[in-house]
Order: C-alpha cells, then structure tokens, then sequence
C-alpha cells in the first residue's frame, strides 16, 4: 500500500481528523478502522468511507425508520433497495418508478441542480430496463416577493424543461408550493415513470466471478465531490462558498446513454449481468453497492477511468459526481457486444475492471493498490442510529382552527385563486414539452396527468402530492392524508391507485422534533398505503433541510401512479358541456386548520386541529370509481387546497362554463378543507342512477350553464361572480407573479 | 457614451457540452487539427454613463448580478468610449 | 404500401411519434433510418422528425446539416419527391438550405408547449390537400427556438410563390407573419413548427395532423 | 499551435430575442443607463496547423460551414500563434 506524496498518511489522518469535516464521526472512525478493517484507512479509503457512511449514501439515520413503510402487495416485483420499484400491471407489463430530490444542489445553482436532479432519476428508471415514459416535478420555494425565490423558481423551472424536453420524456405534472419557510431551502424533488416488459427487468449487481465492470457515458471530472456528504450537512451561508465544481447536465449524453443501454438489456439480455446509474457518490457507490447486493468482490483500476481533468487522485475519481454515468456488469467473453453498441452511439465504453470471489473492493491506481477493504465494510456494516425523538411542544393541547368569517365569498374566492400556491400554473408547465411519446391523454391542469400505454387498452395516472401545512399541524394525519389526497387524484382520473414512491423532504435527525415528525409521518403514510393497497416502492430521504437552524416544514412529497384498466375511462376534472348537474361527495365541516383561508386571513404559521377519517376518504373514492365504471360521471375533480369554492370554478375554465345552484353549506364553509370530497358532473339521464348508486354520500349542488356567470347560493349568502374573472384570475396570477 | 465589450465563459473545471458537441462535429468535418474548442458568450453593451469609471462599475455589477454565472463562469470586459455621434 | 421514412439523428425524439402515426394511425410502411443512411431511393417520402439532434448545442439543426444521411435527403427533395421536416426537423431543413430563413429563439425566450389554433393557409400543396382552403385547425406546438425569420426579400417570394403552408391564429413565438410552415418554390419540401404527429388520435385531443399524412397518401395514390 | 478567437454576432439588421430579454432584465434591475445590448457567441479554438495562413483557412471554413448561420450571423476572428509548452 502506498500513498500519493501529497496525501495524508493514515497516522496524520488519525491525528489530524479530516474526516470530522467530511462528516464521519471520531465513533465511526474508530469503529472502522478497529473493528471493520483492522488498521487505519488510507486517505482515499477514509474519504471512501465518509461518502458511504453518510445519510445520503447509508442512510443510516432513516433506515430505523422506513422500515415501518409497508412494501407487500399483490402487484410489487421489486421494492425498495433498487434502482427503482417495479409493479406488475398485467400483460407481463410493469411500471418502474421513483421519485429522488435535489434541493441542496438546486439551492446553489438552480439551472443546473434542477437539470440534473432530472437527469439522475431518470437514470435510476432505464437502469431496471423500462423505458422512461413521464416525468413529474415536486417544488417548494420562499414566497415570490423575494427576487431571489423568483429567480430560484424561474431557473429551476428551465433546467427542469431543459433537460426534460431535451432527453424526450414528457413532463406531465408535479405540484409547486410556496411558503416562507422554504426562503434559502426550496425543494426540488423529480419523480419518473418507466414502463417495461417484465422479462426486461434487470438490477444493480456484480455477480459472476471474472466477470467485467464496464464504465460508460461521460468522463469523469471534479464535479460535486462531496455532494452526498454535503447534501447531509446543514445548509448555512457560510458553506455556499464551500464547494466544489458545479455538476452540469447533459441530456443528448443522456439521452444516447437511455438508447444504448436499453438496445443492450432488449438484445443481449444473457450477457448484462448488472447494471447501475452512478448517482450520489459516484463509482464508488455504484460499484460497492451492486458487488454487494451480489455478495461478492470487485477489483477496479482507476487509470482506466475516462477522465476530463488530468491529475485526478483516486479519491476524487471515486467521489465525483459526474453525471450521465452508468456502471455494467458483463459477461467475462461477451464484452466486445457491448463495446461495439456503445461506438456505435458514440458513447466512452470502458472495462475498467472485474469481479472477485472474496468480497474485497480493491482499487489500483499508477500501478498501486490505493484501496482494499471488504466490500461489506462500506455497505453493510454502516450503523444504523436510531436517534431520540420529542414530540414538539406546538402539537401539546391543539385546539380546533378558528371559522373565519366569509362576507363576501366572491371576494375570498377570487383572492384565494390568485394565491400563487392555488393558481394554474400553465406558465410554468408550459414550457415542459408534456406530450412527447405522443402518449399523454390527459396533460397538466388537471387532477393526475395520464399516459396511455401504447397498444393495450391501458393507461397509467400519475401525481404529486404532499399539504405540508397539514403535515406540520399533525405529521401522523397528515402523512395519511398526503397519501389519500393521491389517491384522490388517481381516482377522479378514472384510476385505481396502485403504489407510490415518496421524497422525504424532512429537518435534521439530531434534532430530536424533526426526527419524531419523520417516524410520524411515515406511520401516517404506511398507514394509508396499507388501507389503499398502495405499496412504498422505492423512495429518498433529504434530511438537514435547515438554513441557520431553521427548518423547513416536514415535507413527505408522495409520488403515486395509479392504474386505468381501459382508457374510455379517463376522467378529467372539467365540467363538459352546459346542463350537467353537479354533486358534491363527502361531508362538509368547518375544517380550517392549515387551510390555504387561514394562510390568506394572515395566519402564516398554520394553526388547528387537523380531522381525517381513512373509512370515509375510503368510501368516496369507492364511489367516484364506481361511478366512474358505470360511465356515470362527465367529471370528477377532487377538493384539495381552498375547498369547494376553487374546486368548483377550475371545473368550469376549460370549457368556458358557468354554474348556478344552492347549498346547505355557509360562505365560509365553501372554503373549508374537509378532507375526502370530490366534485363531479352526471348527465342529466345518468342523475337517477348515480342518486341511487351515491345515496346519502352525494349532494346536488347545481348545474353547469353556457352564462358566464357563477351563481352559488349558501346558507347564509350567495356567491357571485363572472367565471370569465375567475379563470383570468386563475389564469394570470402566478405568470405576474414571477416576473 | 461608452461600449462595453464582455465576454463570458466556464470556469476551466465545468464540463461544457457545447463545446464537445461543437468539437466533434468539426471532427466529423474532417477539421481534425482543432484540438480544443471552448466557448463563451459575448456582449457589447452601450452604457450613458458620465466617466468611464461610472461605466465600469455598471458594467462589474451588471457581470456579476445578469451575465455571468458565479458557480460556472468567470467574465472579462473593456470600457471604450465611443466618438459621438 | 406507401413507404415512409423517419430520419432518426442523435437526439431526435419524436422518431417513434412518427412512426406510430404512420403505422398505427396512417396504416401505411414506415422505417426508422438511422442518420448514417446513404439511400433513400427506396422510400416515397422523408419524414424529418422533431428533437434535439446532437443536442441542438449550436443552433438547432446546425450540427445535423452535415449528418451523412443529409446528402440523400437533399438528393431525394431535388428529385422533387416529398420531404416533411417537423419542429427540429424543420430547423434542420433551413439549416442545410432545403428552405429559406431561419428559427430564432421564441420571443419571450422559453419553451411553449400548448396546443395551438393554425389556418391552413394554402391547400394546394402535396402536404396539404386533405384540409379545406383557410381551414382552422389545431396542433400541439413544443419548441424553444420556433420564432421564424426571413428578410423582407424572402417574405414577398414566400407569398408571391404560395410558400407558406400554415400560419398561427394567435402568433406565440413572433414569428414574421405568423408562419408556422413553408414549401419550398417547387412544393416538396414542408418545415413546420407545430406536430401533426401529435394529434392523430382523439386520446391525444385531436385529429387535425393526420390530414398531413392522408394528403401525401391521396398525392400518393395519384402518382401510382 | 494557433489559437483562433471567434465572435460570432447578429446582422445589425436583426432582432435578437435574446439580446432584447437580457436588456429589459437590465432595465428591471435599474440599470437604466445600457441603452443597447448586442449579444453573440464567442470561441475559441486551438488549431494545430503549420502555419498562421493555414490556421486561418481553417477558421475561416468553420465558420462558414459551421458556426455562424449566414441567415442572420456575420463572425470575425483572430489567429495568434500559442508559445510552444
Ligand atoms: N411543477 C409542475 N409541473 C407540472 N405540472 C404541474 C406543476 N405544478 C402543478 N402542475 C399541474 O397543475 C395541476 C394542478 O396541480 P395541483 O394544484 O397541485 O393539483 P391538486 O391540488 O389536484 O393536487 C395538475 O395537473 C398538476 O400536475
Ligand atoms: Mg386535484
């Protein structure tokens, strides 16, 4: 063993303790050096380890945790622990998918943060051997009377496009939030669907002794080394001037990496042993992780590295995060097959090494072994640390939210559709290409965006969705209730919900509150998916979402996709045509906790007790599918943020409605957030049928006409207003706003 | 009236795709003697401003704050004041 | 069988659009050519798909020009046989000269993707033919760089000689003249913005581009 | 070893999109004094030719072929000769 001059010898790396900065604790150090390899690490195997002992990497903080996930389910091929999740969708068909976030990167250099948080997941679905078939983005940002969230949303927005619309994968829905808790923390977390033949699916591993690791995509430069460590700190000022290069996306690299690789898993099946993007911590994770997953060793001589910069130490070239980088495990013999496709897309192709019997990661550079420990010691025997939790002192004694009180109901109507968390936001998904594929049946702007799958009677419906209002106020129930609003979703778009994926945006685990509010919402969560039979099928966590002690509100952003047996039964949230009488589904209470009213009447920090009831959120959406079956229903819309009052006037602005009818309900109440109603339009002929199929569960609340005029009267007033206003109003609101 | 000539480009250490695509097609066009292309952006700015000095620092902020990246890129420029006209 | 071909660069990505459309919804022949191709004389038409060709990292079409398949594409138009060049495909084909002008950056300089109202402003082309004079219809548009440019010059010839194919009900990208889409003087080669590709079935919320496929297959048949 | 700086820019003629959004971000900004913003590309290219004319036939056919579009660009370089390393 030998060190490079320039580098630290294990002694002085003993005495100076580097590796505190990089994250590693002197407990861990000492344990890995004692305990796991029986010597002190080198400098490049300790930065090794503090890269893979990180949260980002190990997960060591959340495991305890997401263990309480439930992962069963009829459909599920693969869970958690790969690339990504895989479920079975019939017709030997299976849908991949995960959702992963980039907030730290985002925050530093929004264009390219967003860019590439795309381009990373992305790799994550073609790496099972599906093709990627639609994108779908979850933000949060500080409110827009900051020029600097402006610009965060502008830039991230156009790194999303940018990427996305470059690579040819449909951007078709996602969910933007804005609240100043995320000032200097916004949240970017990117989810995507893949759709494969189940005899495709293929996994990270290095199995096969003798068998090659192939490298291929881009080189490799200094780029985000130590981002996973980094992505594991607290974000401060001080550490913005902290970092290393930029990590830049290059979608055509991508997009030729996406084509080869799935000739490859299409073609020559038999000889890809393994296969896996190189994410978070670059060569060394993939290849640690699929030689673990395979139980076996992997020797690997980093002179062979494609490298952008010269004079790179083993160190970086393992650290960096480099993107459009995939790591393949190829049939000793067979790796001319894969050589040649990669030339023949242009793409660098290298075997940079092989795999071994005895379980050691071993690496050579100039000649030299600068790495050998057993594989196990950087993958497998990370301590997990169940960390203490303390229910926070706000959640002590919570009394129900004030009933705000409504004069003017068109006036608050109005004021909460301009709320730039409520208000369309066609200006920024239209600058997402969301139809490429040519198969996208329903695009953004309504409840879940669907994608037909080509040549089957079937589609696929996908959403986004997490009230982090909600989530603060009570993160049990409001974990629940992010996992039914998706439901909701799927359902009122003629889907059955079939598993999610989630994005666990959440503060420090040291801190005993947050770490409690992240046990807590995943129960909540776990809960929900059991009662809606929507397996966790893969995931991320991004803890230390902190700027100068100050946390976010725990965001648990669920990802989910639901299933649409035959595509004549796509269901949009716009009423149709004039003459369609118009039900609410599900009781109505005076539920103001967190709710977008409270927000708009000043209350900023959300205040209230949050009720949810899973029997009847089951119920209605048992009603709307039902319905749906049946042929019953023109529309369905579900009732999220700003309650009956937006719900209703977004059904009217596709096809230019208006409405006029009565309710039992106050003005204050059309504004109230109960939880598990939906809206729904029948035709006039279909009325006596849903009446007896909906019983006490449904309301008439009205009908659709060709006026443009909303005509709503209440218990106690009456709403009126043109909807031509309300859908200018709608409209325009945030496209203002972010200039 | 003063024209300020900026140019923008990468730090040396950021991958720049343009540039490689840039650099093989020129490869495919059988120009196999380039043997490094790097690329910018450029600007020429007429500022009104009273001294050169005024313009200077317009033209710093306008670098640091609109043009140039911080994380990526660095940026160089020239003042000249343009004969009236 | 018409025979269709789909010139597949490195980073187009609505190659497969058109091929489905062809094949699925058109029910004609369709090919994926790979951009090393050197002939196409086989084919009756080249359909030039919409993307990112090698990462439209100079201008959109200019790396793509030089492709090896681009000598056939430009030999097969001087046969006077049809060409349709689509989104990227149409910038391909200004860049390599096939038509006049230039796609600049749209002119709020973002990408728009939304569907967008067109007129057919000339029928008579082989492109064409299916929809009625002036017809109003409605294709997807998803492009950054859409905003078309020619000289005064290059105007006056597109109207005098019919050029122009289609032209955008509310302009969204500042396009001279609300062009959405040309011929060339001879008429066998269109460049257009929007994507007929896109809307050939009702699940993907109209049916207006398949009357492009149906007018070459109509042109077609009378040439057989 | 020849280095060739490349700037590629619109015809006068021309109305760059791109040129208009960076000046009206500047006027946003309250630079209101920039009172005209060109902008364009910028290259440069290391050129292994024998000599400085050969360097510059080079260049020059880039440009035509390849990096300015004669539509709307006109482009104007310099070669300089690098000092061998
Ligand atoms: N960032 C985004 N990217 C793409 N589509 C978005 C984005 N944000 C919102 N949308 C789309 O706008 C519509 C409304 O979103 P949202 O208000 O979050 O719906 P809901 O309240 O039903 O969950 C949905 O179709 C959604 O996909
Ligand atoms: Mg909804």
């Amino acid at each position: 063993m030998q060190e490079l001059k320039t580098e630290p010898t294990p002694a002085e790396i003993r005495d100076q303790k580097p590796y505190e900065a990089w994250g590693l604790s002197q407990r861990e150090y000492e344990y890995i050096s004692q305990k796991l390899i029986g010597r002190l690490p080198n400098y490049t195997e300790t930065g090794l380890f503090a890269v893979m002992w990180s949260e980002h990497c190990s997960y060591k903080d959340s495991k305890p945790i997401l263990r309480k996930f439930w992962n069963d389910g009829s459909r599920v091929i693969q869970g958690p622990g790969e690339g990504a999740g895989v479920l079975d969708i019939g017709d030997d068909q299976a849908v991949v998918f995960k959702a992963e976030s980039h907030n730290h990167p985002s925050f530093v250099e929004p264009f390219e943060g967003a860019a590439t948080g795309v381009g990373g997941i992305i790799r994550d679905i073609f790496s099972m051997g599906a093709k990627p078939i639609a994108s779908l983005d979850s933000l949060r940002f500080g409110e827009l009377d900051k020029p600097k969230n402006r610009y965060l949303l502008t830039e991230c927005v156009a790194g999303i496009a940018a990427y996305g619309n470059c690579i040819g994968i449909p951007t078709v829905g996602g969910e933007i939030g804005f609240d100043a808790v995320y000032d200097g923390n916004p949240l970017v977390n990117v989810m995507c669907v893949g759709l494969m033949d189940q005899a495709d699916l293929k996994r990270g591993r290095a199995t096969g002794t003798g068998n090659s690791i192939i490298y291929v995509g881009a080189k490799t430069g200094r780029d985000g080394i130590h981002g996973a460590t980094f992505a594991s700190n607290e974000f401060s000022d001080e550490k913005a001037t902290d970092r290393s290069a930029v990590q830049v996306g290059d979608p055509f690299m991508e997009k030729l990496l996406t084509d080869a690789c799935l000739e490859i898993i299409h073609d020559h099946s038999e000889i890809l042993m393994g296969i896996q993007d190189m994410g978070a911590a670059g060569l060394v994770s993939s290849s640690a992780e699929m030689a673990s997953k395979a139980k076996s060793g992997v020797t690997m001589n980093l002179d062979l590295v494609p490298q952008r910069e010269p004079g790179m130490s083993a160190y970086e070239i393992m650290l960096s995060e480099s993107q459009e980088r995939m790591l393949l495990c190829v049939k000793k013999g067979e790796e001319q097959t894969v050589l040649d496709i990669f030339a023949r897309y242009d793409l660098d192709a290298v075997v940079v090494g092989h795999v071994t019997a005895d379980r050691q990661y071993r690496l050579y550079q100039h000649g030299k072994l600068v790495t050998d420990v057993p594989v196990t010691s950087l993958v497998d025997d990370v301590v997990e640390r169940e960390q203490p939790k303390k229910k926070p002192a706000r959640l002590e004694n919570v009394q129900p939210a004030q009933t705000p009180v409504v004069q003017q109901p068109a006036e608050t109507l109005k004021n909460l559709l301009a709320q730039p968390t409520i208000a369309s936001k066609q200006a920024v998904f239209k600058q997402y290409d969301s139809q490429v594929q040519a198969n996208t049946a329903v695009t953004p702007g309504s409840d879940a965006a669907v994608v037909r799958v080509r040549h089957t009677k079937k589609a696929l419906a996908m959403t986004t969705d997490c009230n982090a209002r909600y989530i603060y106020l009570d993160p049990y129930v409001g974990g629940q209730i992010a996992v039914s609003e998706a439901a909701r979703n799927i359902v009122a778009s003629g889907g059955i919900p079939i598993g999610i994926t989630d994005c666990l945006n959440f503060g420090s685990p040291s801190d005993p509150e947050s770490y409690w509010e992240l046990d807590q919402s995943v129960q909540g969560i776990a809960q929900a998916c059991e009662r809606f039979d929507t397996p966790v099928i893969s995931g991320n966590v991004s803890m230390y979402n902190e700027t100068d002690g100050r946390s976010i509100y725990p965001t648990p952003m669920i990802g989910m996709v639901g299933l649409i047996e035959d595509v004549a039964q796509i269901t949009t949230q716009s009423f149709k045509t004039a003459g369609e009488a118009v039900y609410l589904v599900g009781d109505t209470g005076n539920d103001f906790a967190g709710s977008e009213l409270q927000k708009l009447r000043g209350q900023m920090t959300p205040i209230g007790q949050l009720n949810f009831n899973l029997d009847a959120e089951a119920a209605n959406q048992r009603l709307v599918q039902q319905a749906i079956r049946q042929d019953l229903l023109q529309s369905a819309h579900d009732l999220s943020e700003g309650g009956l009052g937006v719900a209703l006037a977004e059904a009217l602005f596709e096809y230019q409605l208006g409405f006029t009818g009565q309710t039992e309900l106050t003005n204050s109440q059309l504004f109230s957030e109960t939880q598990s109603r939906f809206i729904v339009s029948v035709q006039p002929k279909d009325q006596t049928e849903f009446e007896a199929l909906a019983g006490k569960q449904a309301v008439l609340l009205g009908r659709t006409t060709d006026q443009d005029a909303v005509q709503l009267v209440t218990a106690d007033g009456q709403l009126t207003a043109r909807s031509s206003e309300l859908k200018a109003t709608f409209g325009g609101a945030l496209g203002c706003l972010m200039k | 009236m003063f024209l300020a000539q900026v140019h923008v480009t990468y730090k040396p250490s950021i991958l720049d795709p343009q540039a490689v695509a840039i650099k093989n097609a020129m490869h495919r066009l059988d120009f196999d003697q380039v043997t490094a292309v790097r690329q910018g952006k450029y600007f020429e700015i007429t500022v009104d401003a009273p001294t050169s000095d005024a313009a200077e620092t317009q033209i710093e902020a306008i670098c640091d704050q609109l043009l140039a990246n911080p994380n990526m890129e660095t940026y160089r420029y020239e003042v000249k004041e343009l004969a009236n006209q | 069988m018409m025979k269709f071909a789909v010139v597949s660069f490195p980073g187009s990505n609505c190659d497969e659009d058109l091929y489905y459309a062809i094949t699925d919804d058109l029910h004609e022949d369709a090919t994926i050519v790979p951009h090393t191709a050197t002939d196409l004389t086989e084919f009756d038409v080249i359909l030039i798909p919409g993307g990112f060709s090698y990462g439209d990292y100079l201008r959109g079409g200019a790396i793509a020009k030089f492709a090896p398949v681009m000598s056939a594409v430009k030999a097969f138009a001087q046969a006077g046989k049809p060409v349709l060049g689509i989104c990227n495909g149409f910038q391909i084909l200004t860049e390599a000269g096939l038509l006049p002008g230039t796609l600049q950056h749209n002119r709020q300089m973002q990408f728009i993707c939304e569907p967008e109202p067109l007129l057919v402003a000339n029928n008579q082309t082989m492109f064409t033919a299916a929809f009625q004079d002036q017809q109003q219809i409605t294709l997807p548009i998803a492009h950054g760089e859409g905003n078309y440019y020619c000289d005064a010059a290059t105007l006056a010839k597109l109207r005098d000689r019919h050029q122009i194919a289609f032209t955008y009900q509310h302009n969204p990208n500042g396009s001279v003249s609300d062009i959405a889409g040309i011929t060339n003087e001879a008429g066998n080669v269109l460049g257009m913005m929007p994507h007929p590709e896109r809307a050939v079935e009702a699940i993907q919320g109209g049916t207006d581009g398949l009357l492009v496929f149906k007018s070459l297959l109509q042109a077609h048949l009378r040439t057989v």
